[in-house]
């Protein structure tokens, strides 16, 4: 109960930060900078207050509040706590205050509208993982839209207008069709069972044929792959990223990504598990895909943030494979790969902000020799880079490690029954980790090592705050990598539920044989 | 043919003629007739229609009719006016500052 | 015949014929009329807490059966509208010097509270007449604009066409049953016979055309662009709601089939469509909204496609909020003294510098337009979907979606203009007047709570 | 914390201090740091030995933590002490500290003094943590682990981009060695489901698991193999790691890292004695890195690339060795090459410390007189690694090829050929080295010749202890110490008689290649000069190092970039998805212009349309309605 009460306070802090920073008098901007710190701060420490108390071993909801919400068509707020989403709040509340801080000295004009649309998002993004009803769910998702397209419009770059329109209208595409299929799943399940529910756990293993479920699944699939991004549905991301302010991409690369992993993992595989069981093979193609593609991309490019951004491609492309592999060991590193995304892409992000603020280029060919001119940074940027391509004892290479173990776990039996495609996409990812080294290596060393060469230099190392920033990221990123075992045993629950509900369900002839009542008035009315 | 569906295909001529009248001719005031046209289409069926089943209701329809076309015409007068000062011109065709 | 029952369940309109009588008197015998406003307002008022409040103890009669009864639905419509008529009298002051703005507006409204208990096509036809009437000379009222004379010509030309296909199909109606009857029409939606098809389609084409369907849409951006703001927000949310909620009560419970779904579902795509696509390149904030609202009702007749309980809520519902929402933007416009220059969608540029919480509250209305949640419109949207999708039309639902995802972008361009562009030089920040003020308040008000909590209201629909 | 964990991470201690405060704490204290840890971590694993050996070689087990849990499989962090390891452990602790030593003087004078031992610290960390580790996910963290050392040592110097470039090269090459390893481990846990090397042994012992082949595993880690220890066709990078400072080419790339593919065969040796094939791969590819890396060293004119090369070409024996069966051989061959290269290498690193900076050997000569000690153990170690009796150069190269010939899993004449030749061809390279650098007259500018000095005791000295381990070091015979758990394979019959003569073989081999280099190198060398040019292009392919570098470039890196910048950028991304998403985009636009045309402002026309529609809607209504 005391739980759900907390749950509900982290969920709502944002709300209260718009208010306190609109109450703030205008123009003191160094008040408002503080204050959202300070409410970011109480969240998180409430979030880890709630990860601590999460009980690893129960299967369902925690922290669950269910109140009836528009009672009419069964929709019900309804948020919780589980295996799925645990640590994803986490991380977001963790986030939180470091990119509160990393904006301090980036933003100067419109700064309450600003930390007004962080908080906004940072609402929008704790409630999109919360939600238990999927309509909860899809306002959430929605509702992130706006402030996303305010912060990199106002705040963006020089083709800022076109890179947030393109953001929009990507995601806004996808989330349309998403509403169709949500629509039609709780009315179809409604007519299966004359229960009108929105409610996650009423809606799995909804009475849907075959064909039906292709259909459904297709839809959520886009608007989950859009926002992953898996290729091809990926090119809103570069844009979004370099034209995005430093707490943009941060929120974007740290956060919002997440949100499709999460779709899929949590709603799209588990809705339709027989779909998604046939549709395997070509999500496990595209996650491959994804890997090399965004690394080979990232290989060729000439600004900072644009190597991040495909590197994201890349990174979440793992935790697409891992998914895909349907193994234990596999869904688990794909949660695990995640955080670790979120939390070093996050950071270099955060990294390129700063170095930006100093010299205001992005161009990569204008640097050089960092590692002289600014010691501390380029150790935090190497140690960074190095969780990114997955270096032992750091993160990345728990995520990555489990989810390739996963993938060829799951790969190497169907090779021995005579089906040896997956295995190919296996070792191809498994070769993913060279490419991973290639750019990312490549990436450092013409920006921290040869000649030094600093643009409108010579500039100051790292303040204090920045040191503390990016010190308080490696803190979990060492956690993680070293002491894995933790947070994995909050998320296997979860990791179970999901290959239980997709891996386990057997293809059921008898739903295709009579398909429920909708169909059918589907047909006359196509007819 | 009985006199019923002569007057109702006269009506429906009438409302045609009207309609098409109000479609192809230019000047403001034809037009406003012919929506009278159209109107007195409309009365004649219900008439007809009344006499023949013995209904009083469409009859007072009609007399409705004439109130509100009549409220109509009260209000297109004054616009046509107004117009007329303006351009000097009773050619609809000369109206069309506003489009896009 | 009961007065007391009369009396009762006449109520909304008896207050506002009361209140139109007051003003006559006062703009007769006044010399320099006075207090118009509040007299006005004070009316709307208390016909909309009267309306609500029947509504919510659920009253029902029919002081003239046949031609006019009343029950908590109907109650409900009247509320929505008179509700939205709050903020055009509010903002019409600084346009309309002088009585005949609020007395024609009063008349309209009696005419659409009228059509929304009507019974028969006597009430339906002079409810819509009063309603309409008054607002050919209310769109060239204000002469802000030379222009106005020419849109009110439009306008009353093709509303009589509407009129008189109406008329025509009434008629075809009457030979054909014999009767007047609302419910005639219900029973004849599913007869073959052409000559009952010609009036339900007569009946139909005529309230599309007051609705501003494609292809009968065409006086909207004409009229709305030379209207000034007040009468605009009138006829886009007011008129538009009426006539819709006029249909619902047309059309009944009985669930369209055959060659009728076709037509409404196609006729309503297009105009989905063709609004979202031409208000794209629009340089009129007014003339975007009108093509926004062809949009719009091109979604209010695709809940026609839903069976027949839930029509009524999701009209219902759609209208009260897409009103709110278009006249939260008219409040929140830039007070320019000239209606040109106000008008136009380059004055917005840099708006949020210059008055940030009058931008703000255009954005939110943008993005409720645009069915972003979570504001109201969005559930609105929603609600109209889920019918189309339950009736089993999930090819028209989808396909109306995709349509809807045309229409985010020209929202969009609004806030891009306020929001991320430079302001042009020589434009001073203007407060708000206290008027729009109070009109931003009683649109934004509703609007919170249906954010928060749409539940309540569609449970009492 | 165990006494095995200590050893672990005494080092890591050091990395922290001396990377943290390093600077601020001053040379000495980080000398202290630096070596002292190292040194203690010495000593603990050298009373592990002590306590191992007396516990009757039970292998001690420690656990330290457990990683990870998953599906009831668990990852532990544990550490493994059984004969093998200790040997290696002892090299690794023993040797590295030796180095921490004598970079006390090497790098006396360079300004990132502390980054250089926190860097040397880290690599011993993670060195111990893949000789020691129980699991092969700990092996694997530690391989990372040295790869990520080196990269950093190799670019120790980064403001040469030549330099930066070596290390990355280093890193990627070991990369894509690693994703064979990680292969070859994925399989290994679907067959066993556990990492700990000791089970895995053991369940290979009683047979090869079902579903998965010996060899396939075998070969994917012998493909990690290859990339941590320079085996073609992975070998690029072992010679640019030479861009590193001497010490850390003494310690990562001759002494330990690079032998830690030999150790991991070794340790794996439960899977390839039932992996023919991949025993086979393993020998041949030895034997042809061998011969193949020593003719690049006949003609290299760098002292650091020559070892370099004779480095690479001592581990392709080390891999022969290993792929006959003689594991026990192979580790031996790891030691007393671990003795003589690392002393090889830091006394080229004294000599270049005396020719302040000078690599280029042609422009050495006759410093035996200026820089005696060097000098004499230098010599040692060239002897050591010629093979000359009784050095311990001598014992393991012995053994290697007679296994080579003789062992029954895989011996046979053409490998010990070929292991001859390469024999051959070592002692011939390293005399010439010896010859250039030491003898003759000196062909260094003046002012050079006036600033050679010998170095400084703290560096002396090690070399001498090391060139007393290369001379005797042989005498310890590790294959018998390995023999309880790493059986010598038996001899082929026809084979047996062969021992007493291949001994004079061996001798011979090493006494030629002396006395070649000698009459060639002797006396200025004219005569080798005299030689060139009738050897030209084959000197051009030699010095060019066979253009392997070139041919990746071209085959693999250009192609990369190719289809990364051409094919997935421009056509991908920018012509087919923004491309097409644009389009429709300005479609949008195109009709929203037309149709705002249509709105004319023209009554008549919005009549028509109304018209229009009224007719095609009653029409469509009658439509067999």
């Amino acid at each position: 109960m005391a739980d759900a009460v907390l749950l509900n306070v982290v969920l709502y802090l944002p709300l209260l930060g718009i208010a306190l920073i609109v109450a703030l008098p205008e123009g003191d901007d160094e008040r408002v900078r503080s204050w959202s710190f300070g409410v970011m701060l109480a969240q998180f420490v409430i979030t880890a207050m709630l990860y601590l108390r999460f009980d690893p071993n129960v299967a369902g909801l925690q922290a669950e509040t269910n109140l009836p919400w528009i009672a009419d068509w069964g929709v019900s707020y309804r948020i919780g706590l589980d295996g799925y989403n645990v640590l994803l709040v986490l991380l977001t509340a963790f986030l939180g205050p470091l990119v509160v801080a990393g904006a301090f000295n980036a933003i100067r004009r419109d700064v309450r509208l600003f930390y007004a649309m962080v908080f906004f998002i940072q609402f929008a993004m704790l409630g999109t993982f919360v939600a238990q009803d999927l309509l909860l769910f899809y306002i959430f998702w929605e509702t992130m839209l706006i402030p996303m397209f305010l912060i990199i419009g106002i705040w963006g770059g020089e083709r800022r207008i076109y890179a947030t329109l393109k953001f929009v209208l990507y995601t806004a595409f996808g989330s349309i069709l998403m509403l169709a299929a949500l629509i039609y799943l709780v009315w179809s399940h409604y007519q299966a069972t004359g229960n009108l529910s929105f409610a996650l756990a009423d809606l799995f293993g909804a009475r849907l044929t075959l064909a039906e479920q292709g259909w459904l699944l297709a839809a959520f699939a886009l608007s989950f792959a859009i926002k992953v991004p898996m290729v091809p549905f990926h090119t809103w991301l570069p844009d979004a990223h370099v034209e995005a302010p430093t707490t943009g991409s941060v929120i974007l690369a740290g956060v919002l990504l997440k949100m499709g992993t999460y779709g899929f993992i949590k709603l799209g595989f588990p809705l339709f598990p027989q779909a998604a069981q046939l549709a395997m093979p070509a999500v496990m193609a595209l996650a491959v895909v994804s890997i090399v593609y965004g690394a080979c991309l990232a290989l060729v490019q000439t600004d900072i943030k644009k190597i991040i951004a495909y590197s994201s491609i890349s990174h979440l492309g793992y935790v697409m494979l891992g998914l895909a592999s349907l193994d234990l060991i596999g869904i688990q590193g794909a949660i695990i790969q995640m955080v670790s995304h979120g939390l070093t892409a996050a950071g270099l992000f955060l990294m390129v902000g700063m170095i930006y603020e100093r010299c205001h280029t992005r161009e990569l060919a204008a640097y050089g020799g960092l590692a002289k001119a600014l010691p501390v940074y380029s150790v935090f940027f190497m140690i960074l880079t190095l969780a990114a391509i997955g270096l032992p004892t750091t993160s990345g290479f728990t995520g990555e490690f489990l989810v390739l173990l996963g993938a060829f776990n799951a790969a190497w039996p169907q090779h021995l029954a005579g089906d040896s495609v997956p295995l190919v996409w296996a070792v191809i990812a498994v070769s993913g980790v060279v490419l991973g080294a290639m750019y990312m290596l490549w990436f450092a060393q013409r920006f921290l090592y040869g000649t030094t060469r600093v643009p409108h230099g010579p500039v100051a190392d790292l303040n204090r705050r920045e040191k503390l920033i990016l010190a308080a990221l490696l803190v979990p990123v060492f956690w993680i990598g070293l002491a894995p075992d933790e947070p994995m045993r909050k998320t296997e629950q979860a990791a179970l539920h999901f290959q239980r509900l997709v891996a386990g369900a057997q293809q059921p002839d008898a739903l295709a044989a009579a398909p429920p009542p909708l169909a059918q008035r589907r047909m006359e009315a196509a007819r | 043919m009985d006199r019923v569906q002569l007057l109702i295909g006269l009506s429906i001529a009438l409302f045609s003629i009207g309609l098409l009248g109000v479609i192809v001719r230019r000047n403001l005031l034809v037009m406003l007739m012919c929506m009278e046209l159209m109107l007195n289409g409309v009365n004649l069926s219900l008439v007809t229609f009344a006499h023949q089943m013995g209904e009083a209701v469409g009859a007072v329809l009609v007399f409705l009719i004439f109130v509100v076309a009549t409220a109509e015409i009260a209000v297109a007068i004054p616009i046509v006016l107004l117009l007329v000062e303006r351009k000097h011109s009773l050619d609809i065709g000369a109206y069309n500052d506003l489009k896009g | 015949m009961n007065w007391s029952v009369l009396l009762v369940a006449m109520a909304p309109e008896i207050l506002l014929l009361a209140g139109l009588v007051i003003l006559i008197l006062i703009d007769t015998f006044m010399a320099r009329p006075r207090g118009l406003l509040a007299v006005s307002v004070a009316a709307v008022i208390a016909a909309t807490v009267a309306a609500a409040a029947l509504a919510v103890i659920g009253y029902a009669a029919a002081p003239f059966p046949g031609h006019f009864s009343v029950d908590s639905s109907a109650y409900a419509a009247k509320a929505i509208v008179l509700v939205l008529a709050l903020p055009a009298l509010l903002l019409g002051r600084d346009d309309f010097r002088g009585g005949p703005f609020y007395s024609l507006l009063l008349s309209s409204m009696v005419g659409t509270t009228l059509i929304l208990s009507a019974d028969s096509f006597l009430t339906l036809f002079l409810g819509l007449e009063l309603m309409s009437i008054p607002v050919y000379v209310l769109v060239l009222l204000a002469m802000q604009r030379v222009e106005a004379t020419e849109a009110a010509l439009k306008y009353l030309i093709l509303g009589g066409t509407a009129t008189a296909m109406l008329l025509m199909g009434v008629s075809l109606l009457f030979g054909y049953t014999g009767s007047l009857s609302l419910g005639a029409f219900g029973s004849l939606l599913d007869t073959g016979n052409p000559m009952a098809q010609a009036a339900v389609v007569l009946i139909l084409l005529a309230f599309f055309l007051k609705a501003a369907i494609v292809p009968f849409h065409t006086w909207a951006p004409d009229a709305y662009e030379a209207a000034t703001v007040p009468v605009t927000g009138f006829m886009s949310t007011v008129i538009k709601a009426g006539v819709l909620l006029a249909a619902v009560r047309l059309f009944g419970v009985n669930s369209l089939s055959g060659r009728l779904v076709e037509l409404l579902a196609i006729l309503s795509l297009a105009s989905i469509v063709w609004g979202n696509l031409a208000a794209i390149r629009q340089t009129s904030f007014r003339r975007m909204i009108a093509y926004s609202s062809i949009a719009h009702a091109g979604y209010l007749f695709y809940a026609f496609l839903g069976d027949g309980e839930g029509r009524f809520e999701a009209v219902a519902f759609y209208a009260l909020v897409y009103g709110l929402m278009n006249m939260l933007a008219f409040a929140s416009l830039p007070a320019a003294g000239d209606d040109v220059e106000r008008d136009r969608l380059e004055n917005l540029k840099g708006y949020f510098q210059r008055a940030p919480f009058a931008a703000l509250m255009i954005a939110v209305a943008m993005f409720s337009l645009a069915g972003i949640p979570p504001l109201p419109g969005f559930v609105a949207k929603f609600l109209i979907f889920r019918n189309v999708m339950e009736a089993g039309y999930t090819l028209y639902a989808v396909l109306g979606l995709v349509g809807s995802y045309l229409g985010i972008y020209f929202y969009l361009r609004v806030l891009q203009y306020m929001f991320m562009s430079p302001a042009p030089s020589g434009l001073k920040p203007q407060p708000q007047a206290a008027l729009a003020l109070g009109a931003i308040a009683v649109c934004l008000v509703p609007a919170v709570i249906l954010t928060v909590y749409p539940g309540g209201l569609l449970r009492g629909l | 914390m165990g006494a095995l964990t200590w050893i672990v991470v005494l080092p890591l201690l050091g990395f922290l201090i001396n990377g943290l405060a390093g600077n601020a704490l001053g040379k000495r204290f980080v000398s202290v740091v630096g070596c002292g840890l190292p040194i203690a971590s010495f000593l603990i694993a050298a009373a592990c030995v002590a306590s191992l050996l007396a516990g009757g070689s039970k292998p001690l087990i420690e656990t330290a933590f457990t990683w990870a849990v998953v599906g009831g499989k668990s990852f532990e962090i544990a550490f493994y002490l059984d004969r093998l390891s200790a040997v290696m452990v002892l090299v690794v602790t023993g040797v590295g500290s030796l180095i921490h030593i004598y970079s006390t003087g090497y790098m006396h004078d360079d300004e990132s003094y502390a980054r250089f031992f926190a860097y040397l610290n880290l690599f011993l960390f993670f060195m111990l943590l893949l000789v020691l580790g129980r699991s092969m996910l700990v092996l694997f963290v530690g391989w990372e682990g040295v790869g990520l050392a080196s990269y950093l040592l190799i670019g120790f110097w980064f403001e040469d981009p030549e330099k930066a470039a070596a290390g990355k090269k280093a890193f990627i090459t070991n990369r894509i060695g690693d994703a064979g390893f990680l292969l070859g481990m994925f399989l290994v846990f679907f067959a066993v489901g556990t990492l700990d090397m000791d089970r895995v042994n053991a369940a290979f012992a009683a047979g090869v698991p079902a579903g998965v082949s010996a060899s396939v595993i075998g070969v994917l880690l012998f493909v990690g193999a290859t990339g941590k220890s320079a085996q073609i066709p992975l070998h690029v990078w072992l010679p640019d790691a030479m861009a590193g400072p001497t010490p850390v080419s003494a310690l990562i790339h001759a002494a330990t890292m690079v032998t830690a593919g030999v150790y991991l065969v070794a340790r794996m040796s439960g899977i390839y004695v039932h992996a023919e094939t991949a025993s086979q791969v393993v020998a041949t590819v030895g034997v042809l890195t061998a011969f193949f890396a020593a003719t690049v060293a006949l003609v290299q004119t760098d002292i650091k690339r020559v070892l370099a090369y004779s480095t690479v070409s001592q581990l392709g024996f080390m891999f022969l060795a290993a792929g006959v069966g003689a594991y026990g051989v192979a580790i031996f061959h790891v030691v007393t090459h671990a003795f003589f290269k690392a002393c090889l290498f830091l006394g080229a690193g004294s000599v270049i410390h005396a020719m302040s900076g000078e690599q280029d050997i042609r422009r050495m000569g006759g410093l035996a007189r200026k820089i005696p000690v060097t000098f004499a153990t230098f010599a040692v170690s060239t002897a050591a690694i010629a093979g000359l009796p009784p050095l311990s150069g001598f014992f393991s190269k012995d053994e290697i090829l007679w296994f080579a010939y003789g062992s029954v899993t895989g011996g046979s004449p053409w490998l010990l050929l070929l292991a001859s030749a390469t024999a051959l061809l070592t002692a011939f390279y390293m005399f010439r080295l010896l010859w250039l650098t030491f003898f003759g007259r000196p062909r260094m500018d003046e002012e050079v010749a006036h600033h050679i000095h010998e170095s400084p005791w703290s560096m002396t000295g090690v070399l001498v202890v090391l060139a007393l381990l290369a001379a005797f070091g042989g005498f310890f015979s590790i294959p018998q110490f390995l023999e309880p758990m790493l059986p010598l394979p038996a001899i082929r019959p026809q084979a047996q008689s062969f021992h007493g003569p291949l001994v004079w073989i061996a001798t011979g081999l090493g006494v030629g290649g002396l006395l070649l280099a000698a009459y060639f190198y002797g006396n200025d060398a004219v005569r080798a000069a005299a030689l060139r040019p009738g050897f030209e292009p084959v000197h051009r392919l030699l010095s060019g190092k066979y253009y392997i570098d070139e041919l990746y470039d071209a085959v693999l890196g250009r192609p990369l970039a190719w289809i990364s910048e051409k094919v997935f950028l421009r056509i991908g991304d920018r012509l087919l998805i923004d491309g097409s998403l644009n389009g429709l985009a300005a479609l949008a636009e195109r009709s929203a212009g037309r149709l705002s045309k249509m709105q004319t402002g023209n009554l008549h026309l919005y009549l028509f349309l109304v018209l229009a529609g009224l007719v095609g809607a009653l029409i469509w209504s009658w439509r067999n309605g």
